[in-house]
C-alpha cells in the first residue's frame, strides 16, 4: 500500500511541540511517526478518520452540528456568567475564536494554566 | 442609617462596589434602589436584590448571606459598613477610612491594598487578607484588620504598613514578601510564615514553624510590644509584654532576600 | 467618497504650509476634485489638517511586548479600559496596551501607520499574528539581524556576498519590511553574560567581527538590496554615561551611507559615570546636522511609569540591578534576546531629568525636521499615547521653562535645554510626526495629502492647549474612512501590512539548511512565515541599487 | 545530544541535575540526582537563594529538606561556574503545596543567578498548546488566564476567576469546554458543578466531560486532521501539518459559528461610554 508521507509534521501532544516528525499515513490512519517519542507515537497512531463518534450530542441524544451550535449559542447567551475553559489541546486559530467569544459573552475565560 | 436586606440569593457573584458610605451618603432612597450592581454580566438595580430602608447616610447595615456579594465598601473613606451575615470577596479593598464590622465570615482579599480605616471580622476570613493584588508590589499600606477566626494563605502579602491581627490560626505564607507593618498571630500559623520578608514584624503568641532562612537573634521584650499592647487594649484585645510573664524569641530574615524582617515568638515563663 | 473643505492644510510632502485647501477622497485615496462628486462633506473651516501620523519606531507586537504584558497586570488594572461592543473587541491601555487597544489609542491621536521596530525572525510568525489584531492602522516590521549567529559567522569569514543573500532570505522568511540592528554584537555576547562596548574590538567568540564592521556591512547590504528603509540602528552602549563617543564613532562608520539612528536620546550622554552624566546633545546634533545621510528618532522620555523593553539584554540586567524591581529576560536562539524591566522616570532623579532634557534638546537642536522624528521608543521612554505632551513641549518654550522648574537644582551645566528658544511650527510638527518618518520608511503613499496618496488624514480643532489638541482630534480618517469622530471610535477596519521581497540567490536555501539544522531547534521548512498568515499584505518595491 | 560551538562534546560538556521527590526513570539520564522531601521545594529553593548570596545556613535546617548541605554547596558551585544555566520545572512544583509560590521561588533563583552567570528558567508545559492560549490571551486581553469580561473589558484575578475556584464555589451558570477534559481531572465538587449547569463540550472524542454535558460536538483533532498553529513552550509558534482529513469540523469553525450565532442575537450591554478611565 502506498502511504502518504508528511515531513516536518508537528506533534501537539505535549508542550515540547516537536516539529521534526515524519508521518506515514493512508486515508484513515497514521501508520508511522518517525522521530516521535513514545508519547508522540501513541498520539499520532491512535487517531483515525473513522466516524466513531456522533457528530453531536444534545442531552446525550445524537443531533446535527447545526442544532448543537444553536443550542450552545442559546445557553451561552442566556447565562449570566458563562465560562470558557480549556484551550490546551486545540489550535491557536480556535483559541482566538474562544477569546473573542468570551469577550462577546461577557464571561469568564481560563486555561489549564490556572489549575 | 441605611439598611439593606438581601431578598434574593444571587445565582452568580454580585458585584456591588457602589455600596459604600461615600456613595450612599449622597443618594436618596429611590436613588439607592436604582443604583447599578453587576449580576455576572448583567446590570441590575440594587432593589432587585435588596430591600432598602433609609437614605443619605454614611452608616450602612447589610443583612443576609452576602458571601456572593463582592467589593462591598470598596475604596470607602468614611462612615461605617456593618454586615450581619457573611461577606464576599474584596470587602473593604483599597479603603482609606471608616470602619467595617462583620458579624460572620469574610471572603478572600479582605482589605486588599487598603490604606486606612478599620476592619473587624467576628468570624473567619479567606485568603490574601490585606494583600497586594497580583503583580502589584505593595499590599496594605495602613489601617488595621482584626479577624477573630482563622485567616487563609498569603495574609498580609507585601504589606507595607498597618496591622493585621488573626485571632484564629493562619494558613501558609503569612507576611509573604512583607515590607513593613505588623501581623499578630494569636493562634500561630501553618508553614512558611514570613517567607521572603524584607522588613516588618510578625508576632506569634504560640510556637511557629519557621523557614530555614530565619536566624535566632535573642530573646527580649521590645519596647514597641508595650506600645502595641496599649493600642490593642483599647480595641479589646491583649498582648503580653511584661518581663515577668515571659519574653519574645526573635528571629530575623528572610536571609534569602536578604531581608531585615523579624518574627517574634512569645515564650511565657 | 468624502470631501473635506475649508481647513488649513499642513502637508510638508507637498510644501503646503497652512493654506486653506479642499481635500477629495475616493476609494481610500486622495483624488482630484473631478473624481469626487458625491458623498459626505466635512466642513473643516477653521480647523487644522495634518496627514495621518507615522510612527517610525515603536514596540507594539511580538514576544517581548507580550512578555511585558504578562509582567504588568498591576498596570493593566489602573489604566483605561475600552469596552467591547457588538463589533468591537475590548482592550486595555497603559504601559503595554493590548493589541486592540493599541489600534484604538494610535488612531485616537491621529496616527495611522506604525512600524514595529524589533522582530526576531524565529518568532516573526507570532509578531504577524499580533499585528493582525491591531486594528485601524497600517503596519510594518523590522527584523533583528546584528546578532544573528549565521550572519556573524559569515562576516567572520569575510563572506559578504553570501551574507547579503542570507540577509535577503531572512527578511523574506520573516515577511518583514526592513532591518534593525540592536547593540551590534552585544546581544550575542550577552548569551555568555558579556557585552560589546567598543566598536573596534572583536565580539566575544569572534576574531574579526566587531560592532563597527557589523553596522558598516549591514548598511552596505541594505543599500545594495535596495531596501526602502535604511539600516535602523540601536547603537552600542545604550543608556550609558559617556556613550556619545560610541554614537559618534558609529556615525563615522556609516559616513556616506543611509542610516536611521533609533531613539537617539539614549545614545547622547556625556560624563564618565552616573554622577557626572550630562546631555551631549549639542555635539551630537552638530555632527548630525552636517551629515545629511542620516535620520533619527528622538526616543524622548517623559516622567512617569513605563515598562522598558529592548533586545539590549545586558542593559536591561543593569537596569534591573539599579531598580531592584521586576526583570524578565528572553533569549531567542541564535538570533537575539530581550530584557524587560518596569521603570519610573522621576523629575527628582538627576539621571532621569537629564534624559528628559536630552530628548527634547535633540528634537530642538537638529535643524532639519525631515531628519528627526517623534518617538519615545514606546514603551521605553514613555507610552506612545503620551506623544501630544511632547508636542506641547516642542511648541512652547514657556511651557518647557515651567516644566524645568521641577528639575533638581544640580542639573545646571548638564543640559542645554534652558538656553534653547526654538518653538516648533505646525508645519514642522507635521513633518516630524508624519511626512518625515513616512519618507524615511520609503512609504511614499503615507504622510502625504497629495493626489494618489493614501487618504489618512487628521483634522484638529484649533486649541491653545497643544497637548489637548493633538490628543483629541476632531476627526481621524484612515484610507478614506472616518475612524475617530470627536473622541469616539466609529469604525475599526483592518490595516495593511507592508512587506518587501528582496531578491536573493535561489541557492540560499540549500546553503542555509545545513547551517540552520546544526543550530536551530526547529525544522528549517517550518521557519519561514507563510504569506497566507499576513493579513492584507502589501508588497512594497525593493529594487537593488546599481 | 546536540554538539555546538561552545559545547563541542555535546552531552559530555553539559551537567544535568535532577531534583525530584522519588527516583524516576529520568535519574538515569542525569549526572546528579537530588531527592527532596515532598513539600520542601519552596524551602529548598529559598535556601539556595540565601546560599548563592553567601548567607549563613545551618546544616540542621538544610537537612529537613532531605538534601545535605554538601550536596547543595556543590550545586551552588556548579551553578555559579556554569556558562549558561537553564532550569526546567513542571507540575510537581507548580501543583503542590505552595503552588505559584514554588514556581516564583525557582524563577527568582534563576533571575538572581544572573548576578553570577547567565541563567534562564522555563516551565515544562504539559498540554499541547496551552502556551498558545497563554500567549493569545496576553496580547488580546493583557492577562494570561483567570480573566473575567463581565464588566465589558478584561479583568484578572487568579483565585477569583480561575476555573477550579469558580466551579467549586458555583460562580458560573454555563460552561464551554474546549480542548480539555475537566470531568476527568478536576476535584469532585468542581465536576459536580459542571454537571449541575449546562456544559458544552467540543472534543474529538466523547469525554468524561461530554457525558455530563448538555451539548457535545465532535471536532477534528488538532495537528492530526485539523490545520493551524501551536506554540511551543518557549513561545515559538509552529505550523501544524495534518496527515489526515477529517469529516468532523474543526474547533475553530465550530467556535466561530457559535460566536456568530450569539452575535446574531440582540446585545444585552447597556449603552455606556466607550472607555473607562478608572476600572473596578
Amino acid at each position: 500500500m502506498d502511504l502518504k508521507v508528511i515531513d516536518h509534521a508537528t506533534c501537539t501532544f505535549c508542550g515540547c511541540v516537536c516539529d521534526d516528525i515524519q508521518l506515514h499515513a493512508d486515508d484513515t490512519r497514521i501508520h508511522k511517526a518517525k522521530g516521535a517519542c513514545v508519547l508522540g507515537k501513541a498520539w499520532f497512531l491512535n487517531h483515525t478518520t473513522e466516524r466513531n463518534c456522533p457528530a453531536a450530542l444534545i442531552d446525550g441524544k445524537e443531533a446535527t452540528v447545526e442544532e448543537a451550535i444553536q443550542v450552545a449559542a442559546d445557553l451561552l447567551y442566556e447565562a449570566d456568567m458563562p465560562l470558557v475553559y480549556g484551550m490546551s489541546n486545540t489550535t491557536c486559530e480556535a483559541q482566538r475564536e474562544c477569546v473573542a467569544m468570551a469577550d462577546l459573552l461577557g464571561g469568564l475565560l481560563d486555561s489549564h494554566t490556572s489549575l | 442609617m441605611i439598611t439593606l436586606r438581601l431578598i434574593q440569593q444571587p445565582a452568580v457573584p454580585l458585584e456591588a462596589e457602589c455600596l459604600t458610605p461615600d456613595r450612599l451618603v449622597e443618594l436618596t432612597n429611590d436613588q439607592i434602589r436604582a443604583a447599578v450592581l453587576y449580576h455576572g454580566k448583567r446590570q441590575v438595580r440594587v432593589d432587585e436584590f435588596f430591600q432598602v430602608d433609609g437614605e443619605l447616610s454614611d452608616a450602612i447595615e447589610l443583612h443576609g448571606d452576602l458571601s456572593r456579594v463582592r467589593h462591598l465598601g470598596r475604596q470607602m473613606s468614611r462612615g461605617t459598613v456593618t454586615i450581619r451575615g457573611d461577606a464576599g470577596m474584596h470587602l473593604g479593598a483599597q479603603m482609606s477610612g471608616g470602619k467595617i464590622e462583620v458579624f460572620g465570615n469574610a471572603g478572600d482579599w479582605l482589605g486588599g491594598e487598603m490604606r486606612g480605616g478599620r476592619v473587624h471580622i467576628h468570624g473567619r476570613a479567606g485568603q490574601q487578607v490585606g494583600a497586594a493584588y497580583r503583580g502589584s508590589l505593595v499590599g496594605m499600606r495602613g489601617g488595621s484588620i482584626f479577624v477573630d477566626g482563622a485567616v487563609g494563605i498569603e495574609t498580609g502579602m507585601r504589606m507595607k504598613r498597618g496591622l493585621i491581627v488573626a485571632g484564629g490560626r493562619a494558613s501558609d505564607f503569612v507576611g509573604l514578601q512583607m515590607k513593613g507593618g505588623t501581623i499578630l498571630l494569636r493562634q500561630g500559623a501553618e508553614i512558611r510564615t514570613g517567607a521572603w520578608m524584607q522588613r516588618g514584624t510578625i508576632i506569634s503568641l504560640v510556637d511557629l514553624q519557621l523557614m530555614p532562612t530565619f536566624a535566632y537573634s535573642g530573646t527580649y521584650n521590645p519596647t514597641f510590644a508595650n506600645v502595641l499592647a496599649g493600642r490593642l487594649a483599647k480595641l479589646g484585645t491583649e498582648l503580653p509584654f511584661d518581663v515577668s510573664e515571659g519574653g519574645y524569641d526573635r528571629y530575623c530574615g528572610d536571609r534569602a532576600v536578604p531581608g531585615k524582617g523579624e518574627v517574634l515568638i512569645w515564650k511565657p515563663t | 467618497m468624502l470631501r473635506i473643505t475649508g481647513g488649513s492644510v499642513y502637508d510638508p510632502a507637498n510644501s503646503i504650509n497652512g493654506e486653506v485647501r479642499d481635500l477629495y477622497i475616493a476609494d481610500g485615496k486622495f483624488v482630484d476634485k473631478e473624481s469626487c462628486d458625491s458623498g459626505r462633506v466635512i466642513d473643516a473651516t477653521g480647523m487644522i489638517i495634518f496627514p495621518g501620523g507615522v510612527d517610525v519606531h515603536t514596540h507594539v507586537a511580538g514576544g517581548s511586548i507580550n512578555f511585558a504584558r504578562a509582567m504588568t497586570p498591576e498596570d493593566h488594572r489602573r489604566t483605561q479600559a475600552f469596552i467591547r461592543t457588538k463589533t468591537r473587541r475590548s482592550g486595555l491601555g497603559g504601559m503595554a496596551p493590548t493589541t486592540f487597544a493599541t489600534g484604538y489609542l494610535y488612531a485616537g491621536m491621529g496616527y495611522t501607520t506604525v512600524n514595529e521596530a524589533a522582530v526576531p525572525v524565529l518568532s516573526a510568525r507570532h509578531t504577524h499574528e499580533e499585528l493582525s489584531d491591531i486594528p485601524i492602522v497600517d503596519k510594518s516590521s523590522l527584523v533583528l539581524m546584528a546578532n544573528n549567529e549565521i550572519f556573524l559567522d559569515l562576516l567572520e569569514e569575510g563572506e559578504t556576498e553570501r551574507a547579503k543573500q542570507v540577509i535577503a532570505w531572512y527578511l523574506w522568511a520573516a515577511k518583514a519590511y526592513g532591518i534593525k540592528a540592536v547593540n551590534p554584537g552585544g546581544v550575542a555576547a550577552w548569551k555568555y553574560g558579556d557585552n560589546a562596548s567598543q566598536l573596534t574590538e572583536p565580539v566575544s567568540g569572534y576574531k574579526n567581527v566587531t560592532p563597527g564592521n557589523i553596522v558598516a556591512q549591514l548598511a552596505q547590504i541594505i543599500d545594495e538590496l535596495g531596501i526602502p528603509h535604511p539600516i535602523h540602528l540601536h547603537c552600542n552602549n545604550l543608556g550609558a554615561p559617556g556613550n556619545v563617543s560610541t554614537t559618534l564613532e558609529t556615525m563615522k562608520h556609516l559616513e556616506g551611507r543611509r542610516a536611521h539612528f533609533a531613539h537617539l536620546q539614549y545614545h547622547a550622554y556625556g560624563g564618565d559615570d552616573w554622577g557626572t552624566m550630562r546631555s551631549a546633545s549639542v555635539e551630537l546634533a552638530e555632527y548630525f546636522n552636517a551629515h545629511p545621510n542620516m535620520t533619527t528618532d528622538a526616543g524622548a522620555v517623559l516622567f512617569g511609569d513605563t515598562v522598558t523593553i529592548t533586545a539590549d539584554g545586558p542593559w536591561q540586567h543593569l537596569l534591573y540591578k539599579l531598580t531592584g524591581r521586576k526583570w524578565g529576560n528572553l533569549d531567542v536562539e541564535n538570533e537575539t534576546g530581550c530584557g524587560i524591566v518596569p521603570y519610573t522616570y522621576k523629575p527628582s532623579n538627576l539621571v532621569n531629568a537629564v534624559q528628559w532634557a536630552t530628548g527634547l534638546e535633540l528634537l530642538l537642536l537638529i535643524d532639519d525636521p525631515w531628519r528627526v522624528f517623534m518617538s519615545t521608543d514606546h514603551p521605553n521612554g514613555a507610552c506612545f499615547w503620551r506623544y501630544p505632551e511632547i508636542l506641547q513641549l516642542l511648541m512652547s518654550a514657556d511651557f518647557r521653562k515651567e516644566c524645568m522648574a521641577c528639575l533638581p537644582a544640580n542639573i545646571k551645566n548638564r543640559i542645554t535645554l534652558p538656553e534653547i528658544d526654538r518653538e516648533y511650527t505646525l508645519y514642522e510638527l507635521a513633518t516630524i510626526i508624519s511626512a518625515g518618518p513616512a519618507r524615511a520608511l520609503g512609504l511614499k503613499q503615507k504622510g502625504n495629502l497629495g493626489v494618489g496618496a493614501d487618504a489618512d488624514v487628521v483634522i484638529y480643532n484649533r486649541n491653545v492647549n497643544i497637548a489637548e489638541m493633538f490628543g483629541h482630534p476632531r476627526y481621524v480618517i484612515k484610507s478614506g474612512e472616518i475612524v475617530i469622530e470627536e473622541g469616539d471610535i466609529r469604525e475599526t477596519p483592518d490595516g495593511r501590512e507592508y512587506i518587501i521581497k528582496p531578491s536573493f540567490d535561489p541557492g540560499t536555501d540549500d546553503f542555509l539548511q545545513p547551517l540552520f539544522e546544526d543550530r536551530y531547534c526547529m525544522s528549517f521548512e517550518n521557519y519561514p512565515v507563510e504569506m497566507e498568515r499576513i493579513e492584507n499584505p502589501h508588497l512594497q518595491d525593493c529594487k537593488p541599487q546599481q | 545530544m546536540q554538539k555546538s560551538r561552545f559545547l563541542p562534546r555535546g552531552r559530555k560538556d553539559r551537567t544535568m541535575v535532577l531534583v525530584d521527590i522519588r527516583e524516576t526513570k529520568s535519574v538515569k539520564a542525569a549526572d546528579i540526582f537530588l531527592q527532596v522531601r515532598p513539600g520542601k521545594d519552596f524551602e529548598l529553593l529559598t535556601i539556595l537563594r540565601a546560599m548563592i548570596k553567601d548567607q549563613p545556613i545551618s546544616d540542621a535546617e538544610v537537612a529537613e529538606t532531605g538534601v545535605s548541605i554538601e550536596a547543595l554547596q556543590d550545586l551552588v558551585a556548579r551553578m555559579k561556574a556554569a556558562k549558561f544555566g537553564a532550569m526546567f520545572f513542571g507540575m510537581g512544583l507548580s501543583m503542590t503545596r505552595g503552588k505559584h509560590m514554588n514556581s516564583a521561588a525557582l524563577l527568582t533563583l534563576a533571575a538572581e543567578m544572573n548576578a553570577f552567570t547567565k541563567f534562564v528558567a522555563m516551565p515544562m508545559r504539559g498540554h499541547g498548546n496551552v502556551t498558545g492560549a497563554d500567549v493569545i490571551m496576553r496580547w488580546q486581553t493583557g492577562y494570561p488566564f483567570g480573566i473575567s469580561f463581565n464588566r465589558g473589558y478584561p479583568r484578572y484575578n487568579p483565585g477569583e476567576f480561575s476555573t477550579v475556584d469558580v466551579l467549586v464555589r458555583g460562580d458560573t451558570d454555563c460552561v464551554f469546554v474546549i480542548g480539555a477534559d475537566p470531568g476527568a481531572t478536576m476535584p469532585q465538587p468542581a465536576i459536580d458543578h459542571l454537571a449541575r449547569v449546562p456544559t458544552i463540550v467540543l472534543d474529538p472524542h466523547v469525554t468524561h466531560t461530554s457525558r455530563l454535558a448538555k451539548v457535545h460536538i465532535t471536532t477534528a483533532p488538532a495537528g492530526i486532521s485539523a490545520p493551524g498553529t501551536a506554540y511551543r513552550m518557549d513561545e515559538i509558534p509552529l505550523p501544524l501539518r495534518p496527515a489526515l482529513k477529517s469529516s468532523y469540523p474543526t474547533d475553530e469553525e465550530v467556535t466561530r459559528r457559535i460566536k456568530e450565532a450569539i452575535q446574531a442575537k440582540p446585545d444585552w450591554m447597556v449603552e455606556g461610554p466607550q472607555r473607562l478611565e478608572t476600572q473596578v
